[in-house]
């Protein structure tokens, strides 16, 4: 029994894990109807610059580097916006769909040869230490994330349920033109979001670089966090924190 | 929509001056005796951290020789690179590009060796795969063309199930006394569920089989970011003794950050020589402390080679990786892989004469390559590399497996240098060939 | 000038169902297939063939059976590779292991891509868009999971086979360049003409009344199951015979890693960059996708000595995502679209209105 | 009605063409004046929805282009600016086909109807109680889910929103579509009622010309992308093209169909 709740605590610390990656593409996804393949290697670009920010070039505090890094993201989403998305408005998806995947590829080229290659380690002082708790091993380090996860989404559900810009996505997000029409202007809704995912793509990367080292790969989770999506619901954005499914699928696996 | 069609003119001109400017690049002449070598790299993609350091370690040796003055003083190295992104496709296309200047080739990828080597085995090029690729290509009779120096995935499996045994008490010698030590031991296979990852499973079988431990493969799905069920399994189920470490770029890494999570011993994991950088175990940061790796070469800068090429190369500013990464793993790797060309090209030349060496002439060399430990040391490789020696039908030549141990800092040699159960792969490896040769339709050459 | 009709005189069905209305297409036609028979052959070099031409016909069959499924009929595919990996696998183990001639065994395969193509085309009847899209991507997975770990199909724990040595009627062997050359461009002239009349038929219309709006296409009678899956079995019967191809006369080994999740996207970029739903786009994406990329390695090359190449090999990909990028820009609807404007231009050339 | 005065919205022979390719408005010219209720009548695909949108600047959202002619508003040109800035300004356009945010309430979505007014918290809230005062049905489904409200319900919140944004003229687009005829006659009374409490000016699109006539004052008769006809609402009603054509009305008044006339009346103004 113990084996069991242990395979579903750590199912749900995975998952928790994964709906970050998923939150970024829900976001975007839901307010301008883009399926972005970028995500991923949003999260490896903003790792990779904290990385830059905290260790490699410089050797800033972390709330600083942090800070500096949604900078950076939020450039990019800038570029993203009004460079990329502007001149596709109003085209099908998939023209958007194809353009998020040559950012992709824009974005790891970048990313790669400002901070090189090889795999980093990324320390943000958060010590991953385990402890047992009835017989099931715990990690500081998935607990911390959990808190951070729930913290963000909490925050997100906060600024889309009340605050006026999260309604304004929210209305973008229901119908561009109606949205336009009672004056909400598109492209600031645009780049909101993107920045917001671009937030969203900074924790995920933290949070996996420190796991994983930040290095290439980063780029690929973000295709295993697409079941999360789908069974959390491609246009909703608590439905892709809905990590309980991961752990569901990880005790049918051990079971089976 | 006119200034949208001339814009797009424009580009497609831009596009077609690249293409243009590409062919006057490969169009350039040179001018002394040159020994061309393709590189196939791949610097982007998950793993690049190997791609570029090994290929930058083949390249600075070759400008250490050429800085000395060439290849026995005449024939200077030339080098291109053809990026792979470690996608066969484009590794088939690099080698087409390289292959009528070229005499061997360095796939770097066991999907491009694969590739390869019918073609260059029409081509009579000469294919390597150091650590990686068919292990059954050891068998020269077979596969004339290919070569597995110094070692092959098989080897380095019994070597490995030979070191664990050391460390429950064996002696090292007696391998009528080595069942003893082993048995009941219950060794885990984590490997990456890709060919890679799963061609050491038979041999690993048939181990446990002769030697009466237990072995249960723990696949992980491409590309291995998330291990907590395997290690869930591992640990808590299976109740593993040794995990074996067999994955590639960054499921190398989870791992370690599991074992630690679930108080597993960092020390009773041992990964295969690709899971053994510094790019693997940094990230892991402290949980990687005590693990093993396996290697087929030294590590580190401590060797009059590599601090010839510190002095000499990147003194005057030649270099071609960062300064830092000299010594680490993935570079020492390719920095022997040239020597051993190297030496094979020297071999070759006391034979044909000194001369820019054809494909066939190469391959001779390659057969009768001598490294002895006294040659190692004159080169200035002592602990760099392994005594060699290959003839006609063992195209593996050492086999010599090192132990490391990741001491949190740097990679440590354990100072095991362990000779794996030669025969016992020797008869695996044969009876691969031998059915690879019976579908392909070779008759496997003579050799006497 | 000479770009145009004189006015409509087409009297009969014939000639306004041609395929090339206009003489000078009819010409420009020719003089293609000329140079792909004659010219190619005769006087580009092997690594030319072999590295760019050969790929690039296998990558616009593969890229015209997405484009069935995709430009006409309007479903979402992004596994495609995974049936590229189906019909190379199938066609080495009928011709390899089977005996099974040469040319049967590569078009059996096409039909045993299309018969998994089929099955994994069933979510389509319930599911569309992206979320379609994200299932033929379990597709993907799946298919490649299922080459790797059953050894009946990969060839033992390698994984990978190797091609056998070709022969045509078990007399011509096909060895050369320029034999496994014509053994592709045949193939691709066969299957692209019965492709462009299918796409121009009944059921290309058929495709294209579901693509557009299904729900209506059903109430005018067309049997939206029935042609979905017919959409499905042609594409991947197309992707099946390209993959045969590919691995027959360009790689040499069929290799499960060649045909991952990053070839299915390079082919969803191949159909709208080219073009959706047009034979041309086919084309043009499969060139923006294969020659590109070499001849962007190929000219960055020449700055080798100057930039370190770590840098160099990222810079590839920057300059090709910028592309796609400035590409769609351009035109979102694909370079077979650009063509078409510029056309239309010359039609109307010198005297615009 | 103070036709001398100059015009709040004036449309100068303005000419969209879509995608570059699809003309669609040929020269269109109209005035609305302070505090009018001005009707654009037609049939389906006449360009009505075109010419709001063209004035609101969302023609642009949709490909489309004003090539040639102006459009002011209160004496500033305005077609080159970008839809929001139209909305600060005042001029609102209220949809065709009940274009609500399905996923958000009717509070929500009333509320973003106010995302102009800035950080203005007061304002917002007055206006929205004007707007539940207004429409007191929508008070009592404040919470529901547009997706799951009424027809009816979400004609008055589309109308409601634009109502926040402190609208000096409203371009109402079909607000009878697919409405119950009693439901139709409660929305144009709170029209009406809007003019003249709020003092704000309508442009109203209607195929509902009996509707509309009853209610604008002045009105604009569109064809093929052309304004055919114009004139105050009695002369429109009056005319004989626009009972035959949009009234359903002959010389003599209604007729059973058993007395129809076996040949058509010709258009005489055939654009």
């Amino acid at each position: 029994m113990a084996f069991f709740f242990e395979v579903l605590i750590t199912g749900l610390m995975v998952g928790i894990m994964y709906s970050l990656i998923a939150l970024g593409f829900a976001l975007i996804f839901k307010a301008s109807d883009v399926f972005n393949m970028a995500q991923g290697a949003m999260s490896l670009f903003a790792g990779l610059a904290l990385v830059g920010f905290l260790h490699q070039y410089m050797h800033l505090p972390l709330w600083l580097a942090l800070l500096c890094t949604v900078g950076v993201m939020t450039i990019w989403a800038y570029v993203i916006v009004f460079v990329v998305l502007k001149p596709l408005v109003n085209r099908p998806p998939l023209m958007l769909f194809m353009a998020t995947f040559g950012v992709m590829y824009l974005m790891e080229g970048i990313g790669q040869s400002i901070y090189g290659t090889q795999a980093k380690g990324l320390n943000i002082g958060i010590p991953d230490n385990s402890f047992e708790v009835a017989g099931i091993f715990m990690s500081s380090f998935d607990l911390f994330f959990a808190g951070v996860a729930a913290v963000l989404v909490a925050g997100l559900i906060w600024f889309f349920q009340k605050t006026r810009n999260g309604r304004a996505l929210r209305a973008v997000s229901d119908d561009h033109e109606a949205a336009l029409s009672v004056g909400i202007p598109l492209l600031k809704a645009w780049y909101l979001t993107w920045i917001i995912a671009g937030i969203v793509a900074t924790v995920a990367g933290v949070a996996w670089g420190t796991r994983l080292g930040v290095q290439f790969s980063l780029s690929y989770i973000a295709f295993k966090a697409l079941p999360v999506l789908i069974i959390g619901g491609l246009d909703s954005i608590p439905g892709a924190n809905r990590p309980l499914f991961q752990a569901l699928r990880s005790v049918r696996k051990r079971d089976s | 929509m006119g200034r949208k069609l001339s814009f797009t003119i424009f580009a497609l001109v831009l596009v077609a001056s690249f293409i243009l400017s590409s062919g006057q690049a490969m169009a350039s002449e040179e001018k002394k005796p040159e020994q061309f070598v393709g590189l196939l790299a791949y610097r982007t993609g998950p793993f690049a951290a190997g791609g570029s350091g090994l290929t930058s370690g083949k390249e600075d040796f070759m400008a250490l020789i050429n800085m000395r003055g060439g290849i026995n003083g005449k024939i200077m190295y030339k080098w291109e690179e053809c990026e792979t992104a470690y996608n066969a496709a484009r590794g088939v296309e690099c080698y087409n590009r390289f292959k009528n200047k070229m005499f061997k080739v360095h796939p770097e990828s066991t999907g491009i060796t694969y590739a390869l080597i019918p073609k260059a085995t029409k081509d009579k090029i000469v294919v390597i795969s150091s650590g990686y690729g068919r292990a059954d290509a050891s068998d020269g009779r077979v596969f004339p063309w290919v070569f597995t120096i110094p070692t092959n995935y098989w080897s380095q499996n019994t070597a490995k199930i030979k070191w664990i045994a050391m460390q429950e008490g064996w002696d090292g010698k007696d391998m009528s006394t080595i069942g003893k030590y082993l048995k009941g031991l219950k060794i885990a296979n984590l490997h990456i569920d890709v060919p890679y990852g799963q061609e050491t499973k038979p041999i690993l079988d048939a181990m446990a089989k002769k030697f009466g431990f237990k072995v249960r493969h723990f696949p992980v799905p491409w590309p291995g970011i998330d291990q907590k069920a395997q290690w869930m399994d591992i640990v808590r189920r299976f109740k593993a003794d040794w995990v074996i470490n067999r994955n590639w770029g960054v499921s190398c890494t989870v791992p370690l950050k599991e074992a630690a999570r679930l108080k597993f011993p960092s020390n009773r994991i041992l990964g295969v020589w690709w899971c053994g950088a510094e790019e693997d175990v940094l990230p892991a940061g402290p949980a990687a402390k005590g693990y093993y790796s396996t290697n087929f070469h030294g590590v580190g800068r401590d060797f009059p080679i590599i601090k010839e090429v510190v002095d000499k190369v990147y003194g005057a500013m030649k270099g071609n990786i960062s300064f830092t990464r000299v010594g680490s793993v993935y570079y020492n790797r390719g920095f022997v892989a040239a020597i051993v060309d190297h030496e094979a090209i020297l071999t070759a030349h006391k034979k044909f004469g000194v001369k820019v060496l054809t494909g066939e002439e190469f391959r001779w060399g390659m057969e009768h390559l001598n490294i002895t430990k006294e040659r190692i040391k004159e080169i200035g490789a002592e602990g760099l590399m392994q005594p060699l020696k290959t003839s006609c039908a063992d195209h593996e030549g050492g086999g010599m497996v090192f132990f490391q141990q990741w001491d949190g800092k740097k990679w440590v040699s354990t100072g095991d240098v362990i000779t794996p159960m030669r025969k016992f792969v020797r008869g695996m490896i044969e009876k691969s060939a031998a059915k690879y040769a019976k579908e392909k339709g070779i008759t496997p050459r003579t050799c006497k | 000038m000479f770009y145009r009709e004189c006015g409509n005189f087409k009297d009969n069905y014939a000639s306004d169902m041609a395929i090339f209305p206009i003489p000078l297409d009819r010409w420009g036609f020719i003089v293609m297939l000329f140079m792909a028979f004659v010219i190619v052959p005769l006087f580009a070099s092997e690594y030319l063939i072999t590295n760019i031409i050969i790929p690039f016909y296998c990558f616009a069959l593969s890229a015209f059976g997405l484009n069935v499924l995709a430009g006409y009929a309007g479903q979402i595919s992004i596994g495609h590779a995974a049936f590229m990996a189906v019909g190379a696998y199938s066609s080495f183990i009928l011709y390899g292991r089977y005996g099974i001639p040469l040319i049967p065994s590569i078009l059996g395969a096409g039909v045993i891509t299309a018969i998994v193509g089929t099955f994994f085309g069933l979510p389509s009847l319930r599911i569309k868009g992206f979320y379609l899209a994200i299932a033929t991507l379990a597709s993907q997975f799946i298919i490649e999971w299922v080459i790797v770990h059953v050894q009946w199909i990969s060839g033992g724990v390698f994984g990978t086979i190797e091609a056998p040595d070709m022969y045509l009627f078990k007399l011509w062997a096909i060895d050369t360049p320029v034999k496994k050359y014509y053994l592709s461009l045949c193939i691709l002239v066969l299957l692209m003409t019965i492709g462009k009349n299918l796409v121009r038929g009944q059921l290309g219309r058929n495709w294209m009344a579901i693509r557009d709006v299904d729900y209506a296409a059903e109430i005018i009678g067309v049997n939206l199951y029935r042609d979905k899956l017919t959409a499905f079995a042609v594409s991947t019967f197309y992707a099946g015979v390209a993959g045969s191809l590919i691995t027959f006369c360009y790689v040499g080994s069929a290799n499960i890693e060649e045909f991952n999740v990053m070839t299915s996207f390079a082919l969803v970029g191949m159909i709208i960059i080219g073009g959706l739903g047009t034979v041309l786009g086919s084309f043009f994406g499969a060139g923006f996708f294969v020659i590109l990329p070499i001849a962007i390695n190929q000219s960055l090359g020449a700055f080798m000595d100057v930039v370190p190449s770590d840098i160099l090999s990222n810079i590839e990909s920057i300059i090709f995502g910028g592309l796609i990028v400035f590409f769609l820009i351009v035109e979102p609807y694909g370079m077979a679209r650009l063509w078409h404007t510029i056309k239309d231009k010359l039609r109307l050339w010198p005297f615009p209105y | 009605m103070a036709t001398k005065e100059e015009p709040l919205l004036k449309v100068n022979n303005i000419e969209v063409i879509y995608e570059h390719v699809i003309l669609v408005l040929k020269g269109v010219s109209l005035n609305v004046y302070e505090g009018q209720i001005a009707s654009l009548l037609g049939a389906n695909g006449a360009g009505k929805s075109t010419t709001l949108k063209a004035i609101s600047n969302l023609v642009k959202a949709e490909r489309g282009e004003v090539t040639k002619g102006t459009v002011e508003f209160d004496g500033k040109r305005v077609d080159r600016l970008f839809a929001p800035a139209l909305v600060k300004m005042g001029v609102i356009q209220i949809m065709e086909g009940r274009h609500t945010f399905e996923h958000l309430t009717v509070e929500d979505d009333l509320l973003t109807g106010a995302y102009t007014r800035g950080r203005d918290k007061k304002g917002t809230k007055e206006a929205l109680e004007k707007v539940y005062t207004y429409f007191p049905r929508l008070k009592e489904r404040r919470n529901a889910k547009t997706g799951y409200i009424s027809g009816g319900e979400m004609q008055m919140c589309a109308i409601g929103r634009g109502l926040m944004a402190k609208p000096r003229i409203m371009l109402l687009d079909e607000p009878s579509m697919g409405l119950a005829p009693l439901l139709v006659e409660e929305i144009f009374e709170i029209i009406v009622k809007l003019n003249k409490e709020e003092k704000v000016g309508m442009l109203l699109a209607e195929q509902n010309a009996a509707m509309a006539l009853e209610y604008a004052e002045y009105g604009y008769v569109m064809e093929n992308g052309r304004v055919v006809l114009d004139g105050d609402a009695e002369t429109l009603s009056d005319n004989a093209d626009v009972k035959e054509f949009y009234l359903g009305l002959t010389a003599v008044g209604k007729k059973s169909y058993r007395d129809v006339k076996h040949y058509h009346r010709r258009k005489r103004w055939l654009a």
